[in-house]
């Protein structure tokens, strides 16, 4: 049984696998880019090795060398995190034809679960409700998806068939802006997966995007830990999560979840997992797609279980059975997530690199904080903008939102900008508190400004503190001026030196 | 010291006098205000109220990032706002606006041409930065007078991409 | 009720405590001394008030300025955290009698607890085992002391009346050098609590110092929240604590629980507060004292019992029931805490002052850091040297020292000395690992160089990197120097105006 | 350029020749070695394991702290090698010792004077800090040359409180 644990990834996520593994007594191996030298997943690891230049292509997608740093190092197994080759199945396969163990599902039911329009066929032969869209597997030729999208009817949305994270993905509300729309996704989803393939999907309004956590083991054991609410999305990212929903109540939870199981089972999935589904406002449900892969916002349902996700994956890696039953598994209490991103919420949510020059972290009671950063790391415009995730734990979800308002406020992060005043007018506002949302919302009925309270007295301090700065500077040069004009020390010393040297 | 702030249509005036005290509108404040380990980030204490912000001067004024929201302030000191009042209308809506790149990227695409006229939030140019596109708008209403860049060019933090007339 | 708080500290419980006033919706108000204008509780609070300069008499001592303050700006209550005035029965009776709460317990039960000769007189009166020592009520003189000292025998404790922290205490092997070590018991605890008595006790060998944590309500309600193991101490200075403690068994910890609340009930105890014990090899306990305030260890216990102590003890003070009852409380998985002290462990411990420098938390799932600190803080030399707490919980406690393990080890304070080396060899410690210690563990067993364990190739590792950081001094040593040889800027600049004024 | 970094007993010959390879002890090993964030951190990759040190240059020699362990290194280079070898017994254990504060604080007492014998370990000073006493003591075995405190004085970090010689 393997002792040593290859992380193919960076970030955030890495840092959480290596974490995982120390905490398990294994051996964590970090492979790193040229930009990544210097990053927490390189420090924190007991075995770091150069993958290649920055660009992910020459670097977190060549399979090919991190298998091979794998063999010659000595890992008995490889963890792709998410994003870079966690779904590709090629990958997994090419891992397991190494005589390596590939820390995730098996390359079946990647391939199943991959191209999502295989996903669409399969969930639907095991009587899982799909989101209407194009029929049939892969590979859909421009005229053919033209010709098909009448018929689904408009709005409806692009979709990369490998796709993930929202890229490769466009809405479309008429036939003519279609043709363009579907090169614009092709090019996107090329870039991120290498692979253009797309699909369509019918654009369900009005809807909620809940999604249940699966860990399936090799002894045939399926549980589900629960949802995670996501509606709350731009640009089809994720920006915010909690569990549990506010939208579920115990019996539809517990519908969706067995719906969830099945799913997975369709597939003979192994280790862990997300089923995505769209909610309707009358709890009608349909399958979105999975996820093969660890999610970003686990942790959210780390925090309500007690269940380490990570670490299961691992356990689950080495042949064990599951340690918990589906009914060992309690939701306590209430988890949320802002996803901390580089990328200005003022101005168009326009990613920022930079170098960090401050971190100062919320600390106490209910907080975690994920991150991959510290003051002194360059945030390079290679990767994801996604720095840090922010997650607060509390006893109820009134509880939760007043801590993640007070960590917000506290978190510091200088040098880039990042969308923390997105999440704190997110959280400020009535919508949300009264869980009031949909997926739509951030993007339709959102706005930056919208809190009023007390707004004119922040104003006034707003105007006062500008003042007060403009002020200091002001000084500052004249007394630099004052300074440099009398400063009169360089003459000195060239008069005592040419007295000396005469 | 007096100054006039000015955000949105609201004008704040600010009399700074000492090191502890300051007059706003007016009326008295004891303060105390200080920069925290040097970075932008401002702590001021006003009457025993505790706040703090983050303070960056731009080209436009200052911008403060206050418990989640940003203030765009202009400050002027009395000469200046004379100054100001007596010059007549500003200009900024009829010189050249020069589009600069808001990030390290590869120009994805180009949608406008020399010479082409657009419009205020018309697309012209799509950028890839952080394996998002990004699209870059018309700020106003002119002409594409020059145009420095092309689909597949790889640009630096603030080069300039193109100029609108 | 109160809606306002005014918070009567400084560093991290301050900011804790304004933490938990912000997630109950209640206002935080601060007070701080000269030297703390830019600590964190200053900068999270929505008030502060500055107290006076900063050795503490002159400001975190002045009860009669922050009641004071608490009324001009409206604060219902006063939380005075731990040390400074947090068992000062005058300064809780001088709260009441301004018409404010006193976040604590009563002032009599502090009177009745705070000096400890009484506090053993009433407990044994209610049936609680005490440490054998000097009896009757406090003021003894010198002469009284040593009077009595041969009779409780050597070797045996002097410690504050007024005591807490293992300030003022002072061990004694013999009568010859009792007369000196009163002299600096009395001297030191004049210092931390202006009071100077002090008392004996038999000084226990081979024992623990376990300790229960209890909650009061004002409707006669007492539970208490299961036990914190405190046995590694250095100088009667807690190092390290965890909950559960790995030496009681769930009868033990029911007996000495009950004894625990009838200590409390004594004394007519309100609020939160502590019993400490010491517990010998044949687990008999011996009540040893109780703290009648928050204590710095209390996280293990919040980690453990999901149960927020601070919280409860607002909810307290606002005359609300106890939430849960003795029943409810379960002890889940295990809580360790690092104390982390601004001291060189490689130096007898001395504290250590500076600008932090740069400070990166261990963060992920399952740790808390509880913290006045950012990067650019000065630790001054006014207050003690406590500058963080690093808290981590585990499913079991094999799991929780993993995770210790690992985030001391991403801990990085630059600017100061930290004691997480300390910390780093004590678990890593057979002994620790295998829960064999006792009180005296650190002073008498415990070596900084004790683990032999790949030491070898550790020291090749620095012996490499010393050598390369010296090569780098040495290169850019002998570059500046080449290069100011060639520099002519100046002189080719200087020629020019020359000529220009000529 | 070859080095021999000492440590206890031990001797470890090291040659740097390039950026990424060094010799050690006549074994070849790849390196990256480079400082993190301007911070005295340093992050070593060797043969491909990660180590990371906070590596001091203090009057004795290196302070390399690595996973909880402290090592007190000296580095030679051949040259200063040689000298050394060539010049005899050291003399640290005759000179002057001068002992300094270790931190800011208040001296509470003296326990010496001037021209009295003190030997190793004898304490000499209590300092208060942090709010807690501690006992300075003697390095080694001497008189008191010269005593330039007494109880009650507030000290600075680094102030030379007296001599031993």
């Amino acid at each position: 049984m393997f002792n040593k644990v290859l992380i193919a990834n960076r970030g955030e996520i890495a840092v959480r696998i290596i974490r995982a593994c120390r905490e398990l007594g294994l051996i964590p191996v970090a492979v790193f880019s040229e930009a990544d030298r210097e990053s927490l997943h390189v420090r924190y690891a007991e075995e770091a090795y150069y993958l290649g230049p920055s660009p992910s292509r020459e670097s977190y997608l060549r399979g090919d060398k991190i298998i091979q740093i794998a063999k010659t190092c000595g890992a008995g197994a490889i963890h792709p995190g998410y994003g870079f080759l966690a779904e590709r199945d090629d990958f997994a396969l090419q891992v397991e034809e190494a005589g390596l163990i590939f820390i995730g599902p098996r390359p079946s039911a990647i391939t199943a679960m991959g191209d999502k329009a295989v996903a669409r066929a399969t969930v639907t032969a095991a009587g899982v409700p799909v989101v209407p869209g194009t029929e049939g597997e892969g590979n859909l030729t421009d005229e053919e998806i033209i010709a098909v999208a009448p018929q689904i009817g408009f709005p409806l949305l692009i979709k990369a068939t490998a796709g993930g994270g929202g890229k490769g993905m466009r809405e479309v509300q008429n036939i003519e802006e279609l043709p363009n729309l579907i090169s614009a996704a092709r090019r996107e989803a090329e870039a991120a997966f290498g692979d253009g393939n797309v699909y369509l999907e019918k654009l369900l309004l009005d809807v909620r995007h809940i999604e249940f956590q699966i860990l399936a083991d090799e002894h045939g054991n399926v549980i589900h830990l629960g949802e995670r609410e996501c509606s709350l999305q731009r640009r089809h990212q994720k920006l915010l999560e909690e569990s549990p929903s506010p939208f579920l109540d115990e019996e539809l939870r517990q519908r969706m979840g067995e719906v969830a199981c099945k799913a997975a089972q369709a597939v003979d999935y192994l280790n862990a997992g997300t089923i995505e589904f769209l909610v309707d406002k009358d709890q009608k449900f349909y399958f979105l797609e999975m996820n093969t892969r660890l999610q970003v916002e686990h942790p959210v349902t780390e925090m309500v279980t007690g269940i380490d996700i990570v670490k299961e994956q691992i356990r689950i890696a080495r042949g064990r059975k599951l340690r918990s039953s589906q009914e060992d598994i309690r939701l306590k209490g209430w988890a949320i997530e802002c996803r901390i991103n580089a990328e200005d919420p003022y101005n168009s949510f326009l990613p920022s690199t930079g170098i960090i020059t401050q971190s100062i972290l919320p600390t106490g009671p209910g907080i975690r904080v994920d991150t991959g950063i510290y003051a002194g790391f360059a945030i390079s415009p290679f990767y994801d903008s996604l720095i840090s995730k922010l997650i607060c734990w509390g006893e109820t979800r009134g509880e939760a939102i007043l801590r993640m308002r007070r960590a917000l406020e506290e978190y510091r992060i200088l040098g880039v900008k990042t969308n923390i005043p997105f999440h704190q007018n997110i959280i400020a506002s009535h919508r949300f508190m009264a869980g009031q949302f949909d997926t739509r919302f951030v993007e339709e009925r959102f706005s930056m400004n919208n809190s009023e309270e007390g707004k004119e007295e922040l104003a006034k301090i707003a105007a006062i503190m500008a003042t007060l700065v403009e002020h200091r500077h002001h000084q500052k040069a004249s007394q630099i001026f004052r300074k440099s004009e009398r400063d009169t020390s360089n003459w000195k010393w060239l008069g005592r030196w040419e007295r000396v040297n005469r | 010291m007096k100054y006039v702030a000015s955000l949105g249509g609201q004008e704040v005036e600010i009399e700074i006098n000492g090191e502890d005290e300051i007059i706003v509108d007016g009326e008295r404040y004891a303060i105390d205000f200080r920069s925290i380990a040097g970075q932008p980030v401002y702590s001021l204490l006003i009457n025993g109220r505790s706040y703090e912000a983050l303070v960056q001067l731009s080209e436009e004024g200052s911008e403060v990032l206050l418990q989640g929201q940003l203030f765009l302030i202009s400050v002027d000191d009395e000469r200046q706002r004379r100054l100001r009042q007596t010059s007549g209308p500003q200009l900024t809506e009829r010189g050249e606006f020069h589009l600069k790149s808001p990030m390290p990227g590869l120009i994805i695409s180009v949608s406008v041409r020399e010479g082409q006229e657009v419009a205020r939030g018309d697309r012209m140019i799509i950028l890839e930065s952080m394996k998002m596109q990004n699209e870059l708008k018309s700020p106003r209403d002119g002409i594409i007078r020059s145009l420095r860049v092309k689909s597949g060019d790889n640009v630096e933090h603030h080069q300039v991409l193109l100029t609108v007339g």
